[in-house]
């Protein structure tokens, strides 16, 4: 796609007659691999005034680590890793150089300062680019790096655009740089008032970035602007908080959520709840592996073939412990805390054995990755998709309990057992289903916090406790309880946060509900009645 | 009507609902002193939510309970209420099952229930005697030692009754006593609660008809929260609404 | 060890699991016992485990040369389990039932600091392998990690510097323990000295295993929006990284605007990100994997052939590991026996070639001399060096650079042999124990 | 009168425990310093110290049967305990460092002189006299469990809740401890101990007296313990295991009875830190980790609960197993200690001391009583 746009501006640029002559770019080129980064910058530098419409195809490799020094021939070349060899193209024309080892090729290396610089530098060569994407980004750069000598190209960058996007970034660095300039001071009053009424934090950053390099005159202007875009900005950190909490919430809720059945419903003290957890998280690192060796192609949707499997397999191992565990300890729940925990230890150093004790890596798809504005409010994706995903599992756990059933036999199973057996269900295959349906769900949120989270064998240890809490505090038993405290626990524990710092916040978290259990002794949604306490 | 302060067990227009059930509608119930008084009724009738009302398990949202003619109980713990001289028998029996016979009637006997008095407690011959007489009383000196976990469902009842008696209470509430009993130990059962009417107030739950007529006492008959009836067990089990609600079917 | 053996047994749990249990021990004395005190399991199992198994080829290849004073080395394994009283006990069935002559072992402050006790009272040695706070010298320890000189500084210098991005403000991010709050330290009294106006600076701690990061990384996003140049120095701990990173790439902090330094964040970390959005980023360490130097090169291969996966990747405590044995071998050879009052004396002085081309030095302060270098992440998981100190920097037990460390120095030489000497006073604070 | 309680609360069986104890006591320090080193009777001071350790879990496992075993609070926090008198009498060998601290402060200990304390906090104050730790030591933990407990068992949080709140309280004790701002050492905690009541905490006379003492503590516990259980006290908190509610109606207040336990054992719990820490030379916030109360549960569960041998054979054992099993299967212990507890639960519901009674009752083919005591999700009523 770059490739192609680059090409459509080459042709432009050759066709223009402004160019002149085109000058020999191979010397400078070759001057890139020379002396340290200072030496470097230089020859950037130069080769970016050449004007030559290669420059920024060529910068462009250098920036992505793909310009190396080929120690045979001494030349610069262009190479990208096809197997175990790279492949080699000429960095001016494209044309194939064949192969190399790695040990014949030595990287020409950027450092951030050089990454900036280059990222401005092609900002300016493509600011009048036809693709719209690469104009965009452009655009962007060039605002981060606005300087006077740019100002005429902008100006004329900025009248003959036409996207409104992008119009409107050009806006913002030509009213940068009229800050920046010797203007009058009613320009200047009128570009601060411009910028004020973009109201976004993008402007807040220029005011605060101008205001260091102001004449006296022009700070109290911009100071004034910086206190009107703050009060608004004020207001977006209250929602940005409500967010915040709100995904730190739905974490909880998945973690949670599996342990609301296994011990909210079952009554099983599981520990190893975190264990299966981590099962899930680690089963999406296989399909994944699996994935990326064979269906490359699919490898951005692993996730998607990561859940049935992780909650297949996790029931499995779920029925599996039920089966052979927990059914010797039912009407015993303490006792469901000890084996399970010796349980938990079995299976992290387990994994610790097949996997190695360090650190799997999942990939983010790219559908998961990054942020979103929405208004002021910054939105990863991995976090809103979490949030969605944690609601989804939620919504359909619920209706399955409810509506479907196998869901009506668990809740009779788990409210009279003796009764139950006698209508005809078969309480021994109810709680295996029911156990394992935890677990299932254990693992689903094994898969998702793999996306934000280590995937290591300790992965589960960091929510165990986290999980009893947020279901002792909604109360046992009570699947809408467990939504509830979740969400309410995470957005107390992160309006707190910027306050108190993360660790006191939590232990005040946790003190609450000491407290909140003196007041109610069953938790947020407790059943009332007289059945319950005897 | 009776003046309160002459009476054992005074409970007037005592309402409670749960979740939107009325357990208990608008309830009047008196004890006189050294009074038995029988109730019988249907299952869910409120005898047992009376019982809790009584002895402070459950609050009442309406009306009056007062004990011994002066003491509000509606504001007292369970532990205050049995203190005060409230004994109560569990419809299932429930007694210390991993302790001994002996043990059991030791936790109940009237003394300081302190927790360092407790701590420092050892057995007066008076507690002795009294504990010995006891279990003659219920016919369990021969299995004193024995543990409370190993007696028959009867005997635990029994044992029951005697650690009621143990607590030496001015108001005994005895909840089912002779379910899962034989003939010839429910009629004892009778016979002993006959005799323990002489000195105190008691108050018996029963669904047994023959074991209610040997109680030869004043009968209540409750339905769905309130007093449907009141008098003898000729008297009440004659009334045609008893019959509609609780005896017919 | 026959004592412990006997009181077992007469504790009635029976011959069976002592015998079995501590058979190896017995097999006693034509081997060179070194001790392992890495963590297998719990929380920094993750970490250590690495260099139990680095522990392992190293013995095993000086086995291959025939040994140590002609005896086969034996490696002696413990798992202290991330549980801090645990490593003080084990330290101690290692040195007094095991008989080891060395101890290569420990990771976190806390766990050198519970064991210190136990090497001083029974003599033993300890080979310390990762970076940390400083502010310690012991008799007993060998520092083979960066003290805050080798590492925390010359980032500092760097990213001050035109070509690190001449940064002007400054988060200082860690979790709260001893080493980030030390490094903190001395990093905020470093900066007020070179003109970085408090304000400027922000410090900041989480706790260990922190894994919601977006209220600060939000924070920092919005420190860095006042108009200066802003970095951020990270110390944050472990298994806090993974989900840190993360944040940071998601929330679009790329490393022109606001680079991270870290000094706990190596190749073996980076193999569980994906290191795309984090392309940039630094970290500074005196060994990265993609030095390209023979010594390197070749101690990857035989290290790939050892694990058997060509994928494993070397770290930083790894090399300081290799150092510290191949110092240690040599001291041992030196003194001609592992007795450890003649290894302390014939270590100090001794020279071994680092994996990146250059010799270090064992310092009388039990300090070694490093290069530092500042790496970028790539897209592959590894570093490219974009930065390094001229000459190798000599590890400091004290800073300099805070007011209270002014003037002392370690030295366990003849005659001053003590860790905290002032040399003004030319008096000794700690007592020599 | 009190002379009786004594004597009916010292029982045959604890009688025998309690002189094992004190023979201990005498024998391991004398074999430890009188014996020759050589001579193949010796006890080298590994072995002292470690068997010291393991007996002041065997006290903490005693103090959490107390709670649990006799009157059925599982408290999954009581490793909390432990570490607060733990650090109670870590502040005081802090104090006692003096001036041999690295930067030799004479008041101040190394880690406040490097985080730039200029004067002690207030609630280190004091901690230089040993009689104040002592009284910090019993204090701390007691005035914690009568504050915990007094809202817990009076608002009658019961069963699971009120483990998961236990929980939720060491949870927050380790997150405060772990601040470097609460003036505690941080993550570091406290360590490099100089010296106990003057003696050196590293000679070997020190070892073998803390190891003396620590048994002594241990007769001390089982003797409390068991006159606490043999009273009619320990009766009325049987019968609040069994049936609360039932105790309640016999005009017992179970939130009372609980509470002493519950302060008992944590006071119990806190000298046994407190005799932890000179003997392992370390006090830090890892102690407060929710693991280690589990693990605790666990040793009572695997002894055997509501015993008084029990907790301190299960302490005993997987303490031991898991000492020789971290150097002899450094990779796969966790197997064995998770499979130890499995099997435990699986099948040895009344753990090993209650094995030969379990073993005898199959023999007879009589049905085990299904008494089992654990409280259940709702309590029992």
């Amino acid at each position: 796609m770059l490739k192609r746009c680059l090409a459509v501006l080459m042709l432009l640029l050759f066709a223009a007659p402004a160019l002149g002559q085109v000058p020999d770019i191979a010397p400078l080129v070759t001057a890139l691999a020379k002396g340290d980064f200072a030496e470097r910058d230089a020859a950037i530098t130069a080769l970016a005034q050449s004007g030559d419409a290669r420059v920024p195809v060529i910068l462009n490799a250098l920036v992505a680590g793909a310009l190396f020094v080929d120690s045979r021939t001494d030349t610069i070349v262009r190479a990208e890793k096809s197997g175990d060899a790279y492949t080699l193209t000429n960095p001016l024309d494209a044309a194939p150089l064949g192969d190399a080892q790695k040990s014949d090729l030595e990287k020409i290396k950027v450092n951030n300062a050089l990454r900036g610089k280059i990222k401005t530098l092609i900002g300016q060569m493509t600011l009048l680019s036809p693709d719209r994407a690469t104009r965009l980004s452009a655009a962007q750069s060039v605002l981060k790096t606005a300087s006077l000598d740019m100002l005429d190209l902008l100006k004329s960058a900025h009248a003959a655009e036409a996207d409104p996007e992008i119009k409107a970034v050009m806006a913002l660095s030509l009213e940068v740089l009229t800050l920046k300039s010797d203007a009058s001071l009613a320009e200047k009053t009128s570009a601060v008032d411009a910028i004020v009424a973009r109201q976004s934090r993008a402007a807040q950053t220029i005011l605060l970035t101008a205001n260091e390099t102001a004449a006296d005159d022009v700070k109290p202007l911009i100071e004034a602007g910086i206190a009107t875009l703050s009060r608004t900005l004020g207001v977006w950190d209250i929602g940005q908080n409500i967010w915040y909490g709100l995904s730190l919430g739905s974490v909880l809720l998945l973690a949670a959520i599996g342990l609301a059945i296994t011990f909210g419903v079952m009554g099983v003290i599981n520990m190893a709840h975190g264990e299966m957890v981590m099962l899930g998280a680690y089963t999406t690192f296989t399909v994944q592996t699996v994935l990326r060796t064979s269906l490359p192609g699919l490898a951005d949707y692993s996730l998607l073939f990561a859940l049935p499997l992780a909650f297949l397999f996790t029931a499995a191992c779920g029925i599996i412990i039920e089966r052979g565990i927990i059914r010797w300890l039912y009407g015993r729940p303490l006792e469901t805390l000890l084996a399970t925990w010796g349980l938990s230890l079995i299976l992290q150093q387990a994994v610790r054995t097949v996997f190695g004790p360090t650190n799997r890596l999942v990939d983010n798809p790219s559908w998961m990755s990054g942020a979103f504005q929405l208004g002021e409010l910054v939105i990863t994706w991995n976090r809103l998709w979490i949030v969605i995903f944690a609601l989804v599992v939620f919504l359909v756990l619920l209706i399955a309990l409810n509506r479907t059933p196998l869901g009506l036999q668990m809740r009779a199973v788990t409210q009279n057992r003796r009764m139950a057996s006698a209508m005809g269900i078969r309480t021994p295959f109810v709680d295996a289903l029911t156990f394992g349906l935890g677990s299932g769900i254990a693992g689903l949120a094994g898969v998702a916090l793999s996306q934000i989270d280590n995937v290591s064998p300790n992965l589960g240890q960091g929510y165990i406790i986290d999980s009893f809490m947020v279901v002792v505090f909604g109360g046992v038993g009570n699947l809408f309880g467990t939504l509830v405290g979740a969400l309410s626990l995470g957005v107390a524990n992160k309006f707190m946060e910027p306050y108190l710092g993360a660790v006191v916040a939590k232990i005040v978290i946790l003190v609450l509900i000491i407290l909140f259990i003196q007041r109610r002794p069953r938790g947020l949604f407790a059943l009332k009645g007289r059945f319950v306490e005897s | 009507m009776t003046e309160k302060h002459e009476t054992m067990l005074y409970l007037d227009g005592v309402s409670v609902s749960f979740d939107g059930f009325r357990a208990l509608n608008n309830l009047s119930i008196i004890v006189h002193p050294n009074e038995m008084l029988a109730i019988i009724g249907p299952n869910g009738a409120g005898k047992t939510t009376m019982m809790d009302i009584i002895t402070g398990k459950t609050r009442a949202d309406d009306g009056e309970v007062y004990f011994n003619g002066t003491i509000d109980l509606s504001k007292r713990s369970e532990a205050e209420i049995a203190n005060l001289g409230i004994g109560r028998k569990f419809q299932k029996p429930t007694v210390f099952e991993s302790q001994s016979v002996r043990d059991n009637l030791v936790l109940a006997l009237k003394t300081s229930r302190s927790i360092f008095s407790a701590l420092f407690y050892t057995e007066t011959d008076a507690d002795g005697a009294r504990i010995d007489d006891i279990l003659r009383t219920v016919r369990l000196t021969g299995r004193a030692e024995a543990l409370a976990a190993d007696l028959s469902h009867g005997q635990k009842q029994w044992l029951e009754i005697g650690m009621l008696l143990a607590q030496d209470p001015k108001l005994l509430l005895v909840d089912e006593p002779v379910a899962g009993m034989t003939d010839s130990e429910t009629a004892e059962t009778a016979t002993l609660l006959r005799d323990i009417a002489k000195t105190r107030s008691v108050v018996v739950v029963e669904h047994d008809m023959s074991f209610v007529r040997a109680l030869n006492t004043r009968v209540v008959c409750l339905a769905e929260g309130t007093v449907l009836a009141e008098g003898s067990l000729d008297q009440v089990s004659a009334n045609p609404i008893v019959i509609e609600r609780y005896l017919g079917r | 060890m026959t004592d412990f053996n006997r009181l077992l047994a007469t504790l009635g749990l029976g011959a069976a699991i002592t015998v079995s249990s501590f058979a190896p021990a017995l097999a006693a004395d034509d081997t060179i016992k070194v001790g392992i005190l890495h963590s297998l399991s719990g929380t920094m199992a993750i970490s250590e485990t690495t260099l139990k198994d680095t522990m392992l080829f190293l013995i095993d290849q000086q086995n291959k040369k025939g040994g140590l004073l002609g005896k086969k080395l034996e490696a002696v394994v413990v798992d202290p389990a991330s549980d801090w009283p645990l490593f003080a006990e084990k330290a101690r069935e290692l040195i007094s039932v095991d008989k080891v002559a060395a101890v290569f072992g420990c990771w976190t402050s806390v766990s050198r600091k519970s064991v210190l006790p136990v090497f001083k009272e029974l003599n033993s040695i300890l080979f310390y392998p990762v970076q940390y706070e400083g502010e310690e010298s012991e008799r007993n320890v060998f520092y083979t990690g960066a003290a805050p000189n080798q590492q925390a500084i010359p980032a500092v210098d760097y990213l001050m510097s035109e070509e690190g991005g001449s940064v002007k403000r400054w988060v200082l991010e860690g979790t709260d323990y001893v080493y980030p709050r030390t490094t903190n330290k001395i990093l905020e009294q470093y900066l007020l000295d070179h003109g970085v106006a408090a304000e400027d600076i922000r410090t900041n701690y989480t706790p260990f295993g922190f894994s919601d990061w977006q209220t600060e990384v939000a924070a920092i996003k919005d420190f860095g929006s006042a108009g200066k140049k802003t970095a951020v120095v990270s110390t944050v701990n472990g298994d806090a990284n993974v989900p840190f990173y993360k944040e940071l790439g998601n929330q679009g902090i790329s490393a022109e605007d606001i680079p991270v330094v870290a000094f706990s964040v190596g190749e073996e970390e980076l193999a569980g990100l994906d290191t795309k959005p984090l392309v940039g980023h630094l970290a500074a360490w005196n060994y990265f994997q993609s030095i390209e130097t023979p010594e390197n090169t070749q101690f990857i291969a035989d290290w790939r052939a050892f694990t058997g996966n060509d994928k494993r990747v070397t770290n930083d405590p790894m090399e300081a590991h290799v150092i510290g044995f191949s110092l240690w071998v040599q001291a041992v050879e030196k003194a001609g026996t592992t007795d450890t009052d003649k290894v302390l004396d014939a270590i100090i002085g001794l020279e071994t070639p680092n994996l990146t081309g250059g010799i270090s030095k064992m310092l009388p302060n039990h300090h070694i001399t490093k290069p530092v270098y500042i790496g970028e992440i790539q897209d592959d998981g590894q570093f490219d060096v974009v930065w390094k100190t001229p000459e190798l920097v000599p590890g400091d037990a004290w800073s300099d650079f805070l007011p209270e460390d002014k003037g002392i120095e370690a030295d366990w030489t003849q005659p001053i042999n003590c860790g905290h000497y002032d040399t003004a006073t030319k008096t000794c604070g700690a007592p020599a124990s | 009168m009190l002379t009786k309680v004594l004597l009916t609360g010292f029982d045959t069986k604890a009688r025998w425990l309690i002189g094992l104890i004190l023979l201990v006591a005498l024998l391991v320090p004398a074999l430890s310093l009188m014996v020759p080193q050589g001579n193949p009777l010796h006890l080298d001071a590994y072995v002292v110290t470690l068997f010291g350790k393991y007996l002041t879990y065997a006290i903490l496992a005693l103090a959490l049967d107390l709670v649990w075993g006799y009157c059925g609070i599982l408290s999954l926090g009581h490793a909390a305990f432990f570490a607060l008198g733990g650090y109670g009498m870590g502040m005081y060998l802090m104090r006692q460092i003096g001036a041999r601290g690295v930067y030799a402060n004479p008041v101040l200990p190394d880690f406040m002189v490097f985080l730039n304390y200029k004067d002690l906090p207030w609630f280190w104050t004091g901690f230089d006299l040993w009689w104040v730790a002592v009284l910090a030591v019993l204090a701390v933990p007691g005035l914690v469990a009568f504050g915990f407990g007094w809202l817990a068992f009076r608002s009658r949080v019961t069963g699971v809740y009120l483990s998961i709140i236990t929980q939720a309280l060491t949870y927050a004790l380790l997150l405060a401890f772990f601040r470097n701002d609460l003036g505690m050492g941080g993550n570091n905690g406290l360590t490099d101990f100089k010296d106990i009541l003057g003696f050196n905490v590293q000679a070997p006379e020190t070892r073998a007296a803390l190891f003396a003492a620590t048994a002594l503590l241990l007769a001390g516990s089982i003797f409390v313990v068991s006159v606490i259980v043999n009273s009619k006290l320990g009766k009325v908190m049987i019968a609040v295991r069994d049936a609360e509610s039932r105790t309640r109606f016999l005009g017992w207040r179970p939130e009372n009875v609980k509470l002493f336990a519950f302060v008992v054992s944590a006071l119990i719990a806190g000298l046994a830190g407190a005799l932890y820490v000179p003997q392992v030379g370390i006090i830090n916030p890892g102690e407060f980790d929710p693991g280690n109360s589990i693990e605790a549960v666990i040793w009572v569960a695997v002894g055997g609960r509501g015993t008084l041998l029990g907790p301190i054979v299960g302490a005993l054992l997987v303490n031991l197993g898991k000492t020789v099993f971290t150097g002899a299967l450094p990779d796969y212990w966790l197997f064995a200690l998770g499979g130890l507890f499995v099997v435990v639960t699986l099948f040895m519901p009344k753990g090993i001391v209650g094995l030969w009674a379990q073993l005898r009752r199959r023999r007879a083919k009589t049905p085990a009583p299904t008494v089992d005591r654990a409280p259940s999700l709702e309590p029992a009523e």
